[in-house]
């Protein structure tokens, strides 16, 4: 049932309102209901796309015809990070019993909510919304920590958020002033005529740069190290793994349906590519695997913003592509610097107290610097194919860094691999050896088997993202399913 | 050509080139008295000191490669002369070519090195280290030449150089052809020869002998036989190479003692150089010799 | 050349104003409450840039009264956006106010740079990674060995 | 389904590394892997007795992915360079078994995980040997560095610094091979093997010229070529022994091969040639040439300076590798041949120096040559080994190394590279020296007093190196068998063959027989022997019994000439030691740790906001200008 | 120097956005949604105040989110300081004056308060403007009488449900075959306080909830900004 897809999204919402009344009734319910409403939300997607989903349909919500109405728009694209979301809600699901948990655990919620309308929505304003929940719903849970350095962090994370938020209302404003509708059908129908001007062009940057903070575009993300060195892991995990990927899911929206500039593919290339460099380079001489991991997200998402600025769509692979393969990845490492949080020193001897863990980081390792038969191979070889086909020096400057950047990638990869295999310092005990343990150890170890099980599936998984990527590029596809018609005209 | 002729061949090869060595080696002393105005040795004593050095009493050895040390250096030899045509006899010229032939001819030197590695005295290896850099030193020029006069040739077959330089008499000889290459083959002869001012591994009064330091008796004997066997080499290949090889027995040995005498007449004029300067020395002058004789075969 | 000074120059240079403003008080104020003030001023410019963006000469407001012939109205749409938007700007301050109010308490400052110090010596000293950059010094002058672990502490707090 | 010999090969070989993967801690394993390998080298000789006669074999394994093809097969240079893969597996592994293995138990190795690991290597290489297009290839040439990664780290303490240095130089090769392959696949639209011709056939000057760079830097990286040298040296050495043995082998020469199968085979050499440098008269082969000279000479002169047997092996490794590019860069029949059978060779010798060294490393526990000396009395059959190996490497006669210098040396002269055939002619010279003073300061000379009971290698280690001592000296004697093989390779690549015998090469300009020269040289020793045996009996003296200036010696004295071998020699060109290339890369370095520094302060500045702003400025006035 | 800079380029960005801006047409927009939005939102909704109806009826997920938004910070404020609850009883009271002005206000506001939430949909107003004088009702005698506390488990209780009955009036909407969300025309009394289906329902919701929202929210803050 397709409409049940608003479910995704109510639910959460309903959960969430109501935790805090139900902790204080029944402790287990309120424990529970949380999962549940994450587990029916992986099954009512999974369900729509196993029951033979193959052409996209839009979800009128409250009934209006969409231009006047709010729509969601659910194409294969949308489902797939739907289904990430409700899923990875569940697998970083703060499952702690202290006096905060229901409070936690009502914003994880909101956050899952607020993600899953950001994958499905089909209408601009109705994003800024859900993203600006998102953003609220992650200070919440980032300053739920407790330490000063939490607050500092945070409070830095918001005010660079609410200007993003500012610049994006602003390019809002300027869209509907131009066009006078917020669809995203319906601007896609406008927008060769109305938008392809330099006001479109400030509108699509405004955006662009607002909704880029989240995104971790280069240089609006200078709170990432901040707030993954302070926030815990799992929303660290989340945040680097998914938030970033539904920011970044936004922009390519937009790009693919509305801006068709050259130039706004330029901007993305310029900031990708010095995104990439800043990340990477940061990263090489972090001293610490959380802000290693933080920065080298940086440096990951400016590789998928380089493909982002393909022309005509064709990095739409590419990005899906690097998109899920970080996500995968990111999010397990994340969840092995849990533990191994702190002075990569203290590290020395670890593999031997967990081999699994430092397997597991090997993994993770190998297939972010695209060693082959890792999937992380296969999206960074769509990537260069694509980018060594433009003959425009600046993609080439991109293919350049690129390359260059998996160089720096894998020395400093690998020097905490080398760490970790190292014996440790003499002098330390080995309870002091930071292990890999319990859930996140376990949860590390999911995204390693679903790494390794798209390596093994790595031709069926690719025909799937190439018709994924196909149909997301297909703009006439979105503005007939979403057949946004006005019957008059204005005035 | 038959088996037997060849055998022949291969054995007298070797003798001829241990009867003249021998006599060059008279040659060199007898030079080196009539410089230092003194009488001289009598014809028959290099053979009275290889005979007197091997039927010496007192043999001391330091272990089987001490031994093995001399059999190559003397060995290495014997075969190279197979591959060095003479007047009548070519041996297996045609099988090695030159680029073989200076091969072989360090084979006595590793064997050498390898004996008197063996005896584990520091004079020894200190000589050995020198020889091996004074190796290094005249085989750069050395190698110039031999390609220049390979490459002029279009061959490395020995007997074809030797052929290309009889055909047009005087005229077609290497010296004529290629002087520069001619000049600069000498002086890495004479290097090569390891006599004075090139004799900085033996250097008596600094490291003992060097090399020989602890030889005595047959092992001298060897190393002296040894040294029979370079001369000869040496001079006949300067003579296959620049002066159109022998088409007669006599014009063949005249040639070779010439070719001799010039750097002996010099060697007793000169203290010797330290490693580092014959190293820049024959790194400076026979190799921009060579090379721009190259470039004039090029 | 001046242009001719309009209604729509002056409303629209007080939007975009407000949100310059906004922006150069985010970036000048060394006060953390400042920035937040800041940030609503900036706020209060894009609300009014989005009703902007509704308004037509001559109408009314989008209500419908009993008048047989409903007379042209301003574009809805916008208002409820920017009411949308106002509430969204009002959580987002409370938030940051209740914040700010526990920075002060942990760090008894809220000066933007020494709250940043503070947060930089607080994430070194939790992860035990040595602190290898200060911020005060330029880049060619700031210390390349890393801070040994007993001196971490030494620049930043010491309550 | 029909299995062919390929497949064959390789299910023997993945085999191989599941026996060991799984039950790698028996101290058995050692043994049955090594049978394993033997039958891998069975299932290869098999392949060529029975289906491969100078064509292709195909693997029944092929996918698609992503609209890319990916197919393996075998041919005459696959199969060459495979026998020398598994040959040298097969001994290092029956070297790594029993005693050393034990010993290395003992110092708390995890022979698991080194079995393990040239299992691996073995593995990976071979897949890179049959890859079918550009695709695999790279797949292959990853697999294989990180393999090759894996068994460098084993060792832990410095070989990890020294592996993290491999790795960072084997990734930026692999990043410039995925740049190139890149460009192909944009320029034809594929990235089968004909895909280069058609790419070649349609790039500009310019976009060759990068080509060929990309390619030969990707590839010339794990050759260790020049500029990229400094990372085998050290790499290889801290090896643990058997591993060293495997790596210095072969390991290095699948640049060379994938070098012969992109830029020979499939670029051309005439089409490298027609690359002009501009503004000079120099063009791409002349400067892979050039490259590969230096190549020979620079870590040539480096190992001379090495006071750690394994190190300087390894840096000869690196100089040898010039040796085989040049052969095959000058590109006539004897320069192919001698390049390729220099790969042969050159894993034969290199394999048994580094287990008599590693045999060495065994009885004495160090493998520093300022605390060896005398060996040969305690150690006769490893002596002879290392001299084997030694005459080997520096390409004297009888050695097989002779043959293939030889053909390098003919091919130089044939074209008329003067300055070439000189540097290659240094780079011997300069081998010569540095193996004495190998050969010198673990064997010869004094034998030190805590080495005095130190016995032969054992036999487990023994047997496999005078197998090798056996391949060296009969290929050098009957140079034909391996040429065969050559042959076969060189018509794959599309390179002349000379015309060859059992003895040598046959040519209007100059032959060579080896068993002829052989022959005399034997026969000269023999006269040599009589001569000198024909004299009175000799007597053995003890070691101390030397000439010392009057001094006497005892036990305690240290009389042995070992540090700063050739003084007079460093004492002129020691200057020129200066480190540039360390210097480079230390500067890269720095440059990179400066940027990074610059990088985390623009993350940690206080005003986030102010980049905000000016990004937004910037972007905006760049549209609204 | 880097204020000045500072200052520089937010000029700069002002001017450059105000160049960009007056390209637009003001005072005649394009309207598109806008008009077609007046031509059936009072068939479609039912309600007089068509921006009440494009609130809660045409965006009326937006209405949601933003709900969810103010839950979200209150949570989160709730997280920030609700680990110490530090009592204001040392603070002085407030006089007579301002005590029973607050308390004379409280009824006065709190019946303008419902009489906004409840006109919502056919007078300027509605659930938010008058959600806020709901909470400013509770707030003012806190501020006379900085000892008190407002009971936070019913506010908490008043929280939850508000907001989800919004959600459940939606999810109603859908049980009943129709869209989520989608209004529940009961008749079609345009302009009547009982009209506009479920919408006012909605704001019902809405104001109750931004009022206990933005009441916890303050109280949590006066709570906790004690002198130390």
């Amino acid at each position: 049932m397709s409409t049940n897809l608003v479910l995704t999204i109510a639910l959460p919402l309903l959960g969430a309102f109501l935790l805090p009344v139900l902790m204080r009734s029944s402790v287990a319910i309120a424990l529970w209901s949380g999962p549940a409403i994450l587990v029916y939300g992986c099954w009512t997607v999974a369900e729509l796309w196993l029951s033979g989903f193959a052409q996209p349909l839009s979800i009128a919500i409250g009934g209006f015809a969409p231009p006047l109405g709010i729509n969601l728009y659910v194409d294969s694209l949308a489902l797939l990070f739907a289904f990430a979301v409700q899923l990875l809600g569940l697998v970083f699901w703060p499952f702690t019993l202290d006096q905060e948990s229901a409070r936690r655990q009502s914003l994880m919620l909101l956050l899952v909510a607020a993600s899953t309308g950001l994958a499905l929505s089909g209408d601009l304003f109705n994003l800024y919304v859900f993203y600006e929940l998102a953003a609220v719903a992650t200070f919440g849970l980032a300053s739920a920590s407790g330490s000063g350095a939490a607050y500092v962090a945070t409070l830095r994370y918001l005010i660079l958020s609410g200007i993003g938020s500012v610049l994006t209302l602003f390019g809002i404003a300027l869209i509907y002033s131009q066009t006078g509708t917020l669809n995203l059908a319906h601007l896609a129908q406008l927008a060769p005529a109305q938008l392809n001007n330099s006001l479109g062009l400030t509108a699509f940057l405004a955006i662009l740069i607002g909704i880029g903070v989240k995104a971790e575009l280069f240089p609006v993300n200078t709170w990432v190290p901040e707030i993954y060195a302070t926030a815990s892991t799992r929303l660290s995990a989340f945040l680097a793994g998914l938030l970033s990927k539904l920011a970044l899911l936004i922009i390519l929206r937009l790009l693919l349906l509305i801006f068709h500039q050259p130039e706004a593919a330029q901007v993305i290339l310029i900031l990708g590519i010095l995104g990439v460099i800043s990340g990477e380079l940061a990263a090489w001489r972090a001293k610490e695997m959380k802000r290693m991991l933080a920065f080298s997200s940086i440096g990951q998402l400016g590789m998928i913003f380089i493909a982002m600025a393909l022309p005509d769509g064709k990095g739409m692979l590419a990005v899906l592509a690097l998109a899920l393969h970080h996500l995968i990845i990111k999010s397990g490492l994340f969840m092995l610097a849990e533990d191994w949080g702190g002075a990569l020193e203290r590290l020395r001897g670890s593999a031997k107290a967990s081999p699994l863990g430092a397997v597991l980081f090997v993994l993770f390792s190998l297939s972010l610097v695209g060693m082959p038969p890792l999937p992380g191979f296969w999206a960074k070889f769509v990537l260069i194919t694509e980018l060594a086909a433009q003959v425009e020096p600046l993609y080439l400057l991109g293919l350049t860094v690129f390359l260059l950047a998996t160089v720096v990638e894998a020395s400093y990869l690998f020097r905490i691999a080398a760490t970790l295999y190292s014996n440790p310092a003499p002098d330390t005990l080995s309870e002091e050896i930071p292990k890999s343990k319990g859930l996140s150890l376990a949860t590390a170890s999911l995204f390693g088997a679903g790494m390794i099980a798209v390596a093994l599936l790595i031709a069926p998984v690719g025909d799937g993202l190439q018709a994924i990527a196909a149909q997301a590029q297909d703009v006439d596809l979105y503005i007939t399913t979403v057949s946004p018609a006005v019957s008059g005209g204005s005035q | 050509m038959s088996a037997t002729e060849l055998l022949i061949e291969l054995t007298l090869m070797p003798l001829v080139a241990f009867v003249v060595g021998m006599m060059m080696v008279l040659m060199m002393r007898r030079i080196a008295a009539k410089l230092q105005r003194r009488v001289g040795p009598p014809f028959f004593q290099p053979l009275y000191d290889i005979v007197k050095l091997h039927s010496k009493r007192t043999q001391v050895s330091h272990g089987l490669i001490h031994d093995i040390g001399i059999v190559m250096a003397m060995g290495g030899y014997i075969a190279a002369e197979t591959l060095l045509p003479v007047p009548g006899m070519n041996g297996i010229a045609e099988k090695g070519g030159i680029i073989t032939l200076l091969y072989l001819m360090m084979i006595p030197s590793l064997g050498l090195a390898l004996g008197v590695g063996q005896c584990a005295n520091p004079n020894g290896s200190i000589g050995i280290a020198r020889a091996l850099t004074a190796m290094l030193a005249y085989d750069i020029p050395l190698v110039i030449v031999v390609f220049g006069v390979a490459y002029a040739a279009g061959t490395t077959n020995l007997i074809d150089i030797i052929a290309t330089q009889q055909a047009g008499g005087f005229e077609t000889w290497g010296v004529t052809q290629m002087p520069l290459l001619a000049i600069a083959g000498l002086i890495a002869m004479h290097a090569s020869l390891g006599k004075q001012p090139f004799e900085i591994y033996i250097a008596p009064a600094e490291i003992a002998t060097g090399p020989m330091v602890e030889m005595g008796g047959k092992y001298l004997g060897g190393l002296f036989v040894m040294q029979c066997f370079q001369l000869y080499t040496t001079a006949v290949l300067y003579v296959s190479l620049f002066l159109g090889g022998g088409t007669t027995w006599f014009d063949f040995l005249l040639k070779s003692f010439l070719v001799l005498a010039i750097p002996m007449s010099i060697a007793y004029l000169f203290p010797r150089y330290r490693t580092e300067d014959l190293l820049r020395l024959m790194w400076k002058w026979p190799v921009m010799l060579g090379l721009i004789g190259i470039a004039f075969v090029i | 050349m001046i242009p001719a000074v309009t209604p729509e120059l002056i409303l629209y240079t007080t939007a975009i104003g407000l949100i310059a403003i906004g922006l150069a008080g985010v970036v000048l104020s060394s006060h953390l409450f400042r920035m937040v003030l800041a940030l609503v001023i900036a706020e209060a410019g894009a609300n009014l840039m989005l009703v902007l963006a509704g308004y037509r000469w001559d109408a009314v407001a989008p209500i419908l009264t009993s008048r047989a012939e409903p007379a042209a109205m301003v574009d809805p749409v916008p208002q409820a956006l920017v009411l949308t938007a106002i509430v969204i700007g009002v959580g987002i301050q409370a938030l940051a106010v209740s914040i700010l109010i526990r920075i002060r308490q942990r760090f008894a400052t809220l000066d933007r740079k020494e709250a940043a110090e503070r947060m930089d010596a607080e994430i070194a000293a939790t992860l035990g990674a040595p602190r290898d950059i200060s911020q005060e010094a330029p880049l060619g002058e700031r210390p390349l060995p890393t801070l040994p672990a007993d001196q971490i502490n030494m620049r930043g707090d010491s309550p | 389904m029909m299995l062919t010999l390929l497949d064959e090969l390789l299910l023997f070989s993945g085999a191989t590394l599941l026996v060991a993967l799984f039950i790698g801690r028996g101290l058995a394993a050692g043994w049955m892997v090594t049978i394993l390998y033997g039958g891998q080298l069975l299932a290869l000789l098999k392949m060529a007795v029975l289906g491969y006669g100078g064509g292709t074999i195909a693997s029944s394994l092929s996918f698609e992915i992503m609209g890319q093809e990916l197919s393996w097969r075998f041919d005459g240079l696959s199969w060459f360079f495979a026998l020398i893969t598994i040959g040298s597996a097969l001994l290092s592994s029956w070297f790594s078994c029993g005693a050393w293995e034990r010993s290395y138990i003992r110092q708390g190795g995890n022979i698991w995980l080194f079995h393990t690991a040239m299992a691996l290597n073995v593995f990976t290489m071979l897949i890179l040997l049959a890859s079918g297009d550009l695709l695999s290839l790279f797949i292959g040439w990853e697999l294989v560095s990180w393999a090759g990664f894996l068994l460098m780290v084993l060792a832990g303490g410095v070989a990890t610094s020294a592996a993290m240095r491999y790795i960072t130089y084997a990734m930026a090769g692999g990043m410039a091979i995925f740049g190139g392959l890149a460009l192909i696949y944009t320029a034809s639209g594929s990235l089968q093997l004909e895909a280069v011709t058609t790419a070649v056939e349609q790039m500009s000057g310019a976009k060759l010229w990068l080509l060929v760079i990309l390619f030969g830097g990707g590839f010339g990286v794990k050759m260790g070529l020049m500029p990229f040298h400094l990372w085998q040296a050290p790499a290889y050495a801290e090896t643990p022994g058997p591993g060293s043995a495997f790596l210095g082998a072969i390991s290095s020469r699948m640049g060379l091969f994938a070098i012969l199968l992109v830029l020979v085979k499939l670029f051309g050499i005439v089409n490298i040639e027609s690359l002009k440098l501009p503004f000079t008269p120099i063009d791409a082969r002349d400067l892979l040439a050039w490259i590969a000279v230096f190549t020979i000479i620079l870590p040539t002169f480096t190992a001379m300076k090495q006071n750690d047997a394994r190190h300087l092996l390894a840096w000869h490794g690196i100089g040898q590798g010039g040796y085989m590019l040049l052969g095959v860069v000058v590109a006539d029949a004897m320069g192919g041949a001698g390049g390729l059978l220099h790969v042969f060779n050159h894993a034969t010798y290199q394999a048994a120096l580094f287990m008599a060294v590693t045999a060495v490393i065994y009885r004495t526990g160090t493998s520093d040559l300022n605390k060896l000396g005398g060996l040969v009395v305690r150690m006769p059959l490893s002596f002879v080994v290392l001299l084997i190996g030694i005459i080997g490497l520096a390409g004297l006669p009888p050695m097989n190394g002779f043959v293939s210098k030889w053909l390098v040396y003919r091919s130089l002269l044939n074209q008329g590279m003067p300055l070439l055939f000189l540097a290659a002619v240094i780079g011997t010279l300069g081998t010569i020296l540095s193996v004495y003073k190998l050969i010198h300061n673990i064997f010869l000379g004094q034998l030190r007093v805590e080495h005095e009971h130190v016995s032969e290698a054992p036999w487990s280690m023994m047997i496999p190196m005078l197998i090798l001592s056996a391949i060296i000296f009969v290929t050098g004697l009957l140079p034909g068998i391996p040429l065969e093989w050559v042959a076969s390779a060189l018509q794959t690549v599309g390179l002349p063959v000379p015309d060859h015998t059992l003895g040598g090469i046959e040519s209007a300009s100059g032959s060579l027989d080896m068993i002829w020269v052989i022959g005399v040289l034997f026969a000269g020793f023999g006269v040599g022997a009589l001569v000198f045996y024909s004299a009175g009996r000799s007597k053995r003296v003890h070691q101390l019994d030397n000439y010392a200036g009057g001094h006497f010696l005892s036990a305690d004295v240290r009389y042995q000439y070992s540090d700063n071998f050739y003084a007079g020699l460093m004492h002129l060109i020691g200057g020129w030691y200066r480190g540039s290339f360390l210097w480079l890369e230390r500067s890269i370095r720095s440059l990179v740790e400066f940027l990074s520094l610059g990088m985390q302060g623009l993350y940690r500045r206080a005003n986030a906001e102010f980049y905000l702003l000016t990004t937004a400025l910037f972007v905006i006035a760049w549209v609204v200008i | 120097m880097g204020s000045l800079t500072g200052l520089l380029f937010a000029g700069g960005l002002g001017f450059m956005l105000l160049a960009v801006a007056s390209g637009l047409d003001f005072g005649a927009p394009p309207m598109l949604i806008g008009s077609e939005i007046q031509a059936h939102a009072p068939q479609q909704t039912g309600a007089a105040n068509i921006v009440t109806s494009v609130v809660l009826g045409y965006r009326a997920i937006d209405t949601l989110g933003e709900l969810s938004i103010l839950f979200a910070s209150a949570v989160s404020a709730g997280l920030v300081l609700g680990r110490r609850h530090t009592t204001a009883g040392t603070q002085t009271k407030g006089g007579f004056i301002l005590q029973s002005g607050g308390s004379l206000l409280f009824p006065l506001m709190m019946t303008i308060g419902f009489y906004i939430i409840f006109h919502g949909h056919l007078t300027p107003g509605g659930g938010f403007q008058g959600g806020v004088i709901l909470a400013a009702a509770f707030f003012l005698p806190l501020l006379a009488r900085p000892g008190a506390r407002l009971h936070h488990k019913s506010l908490s209780l008043i929280e939850g449900f508000a907001g989800a009955s919004f959600i459940l009036i939606g999810l109603f909407a859908m049980l009943e075959g129709k869209a989520f969300l989608q209004p529940m025309l009961i008749q079609d009394t345009l302009g009547q306080l009982v009209s506009a289906g479920t919408l006012p329902l909605l704001y019902l919701a809405v104001g109750l909830k931004v009022g206990a929202e933005l009441a916890s929210l303050l109280s949590r803050l006066i709570q906790t900004e004690a002198p130390q």
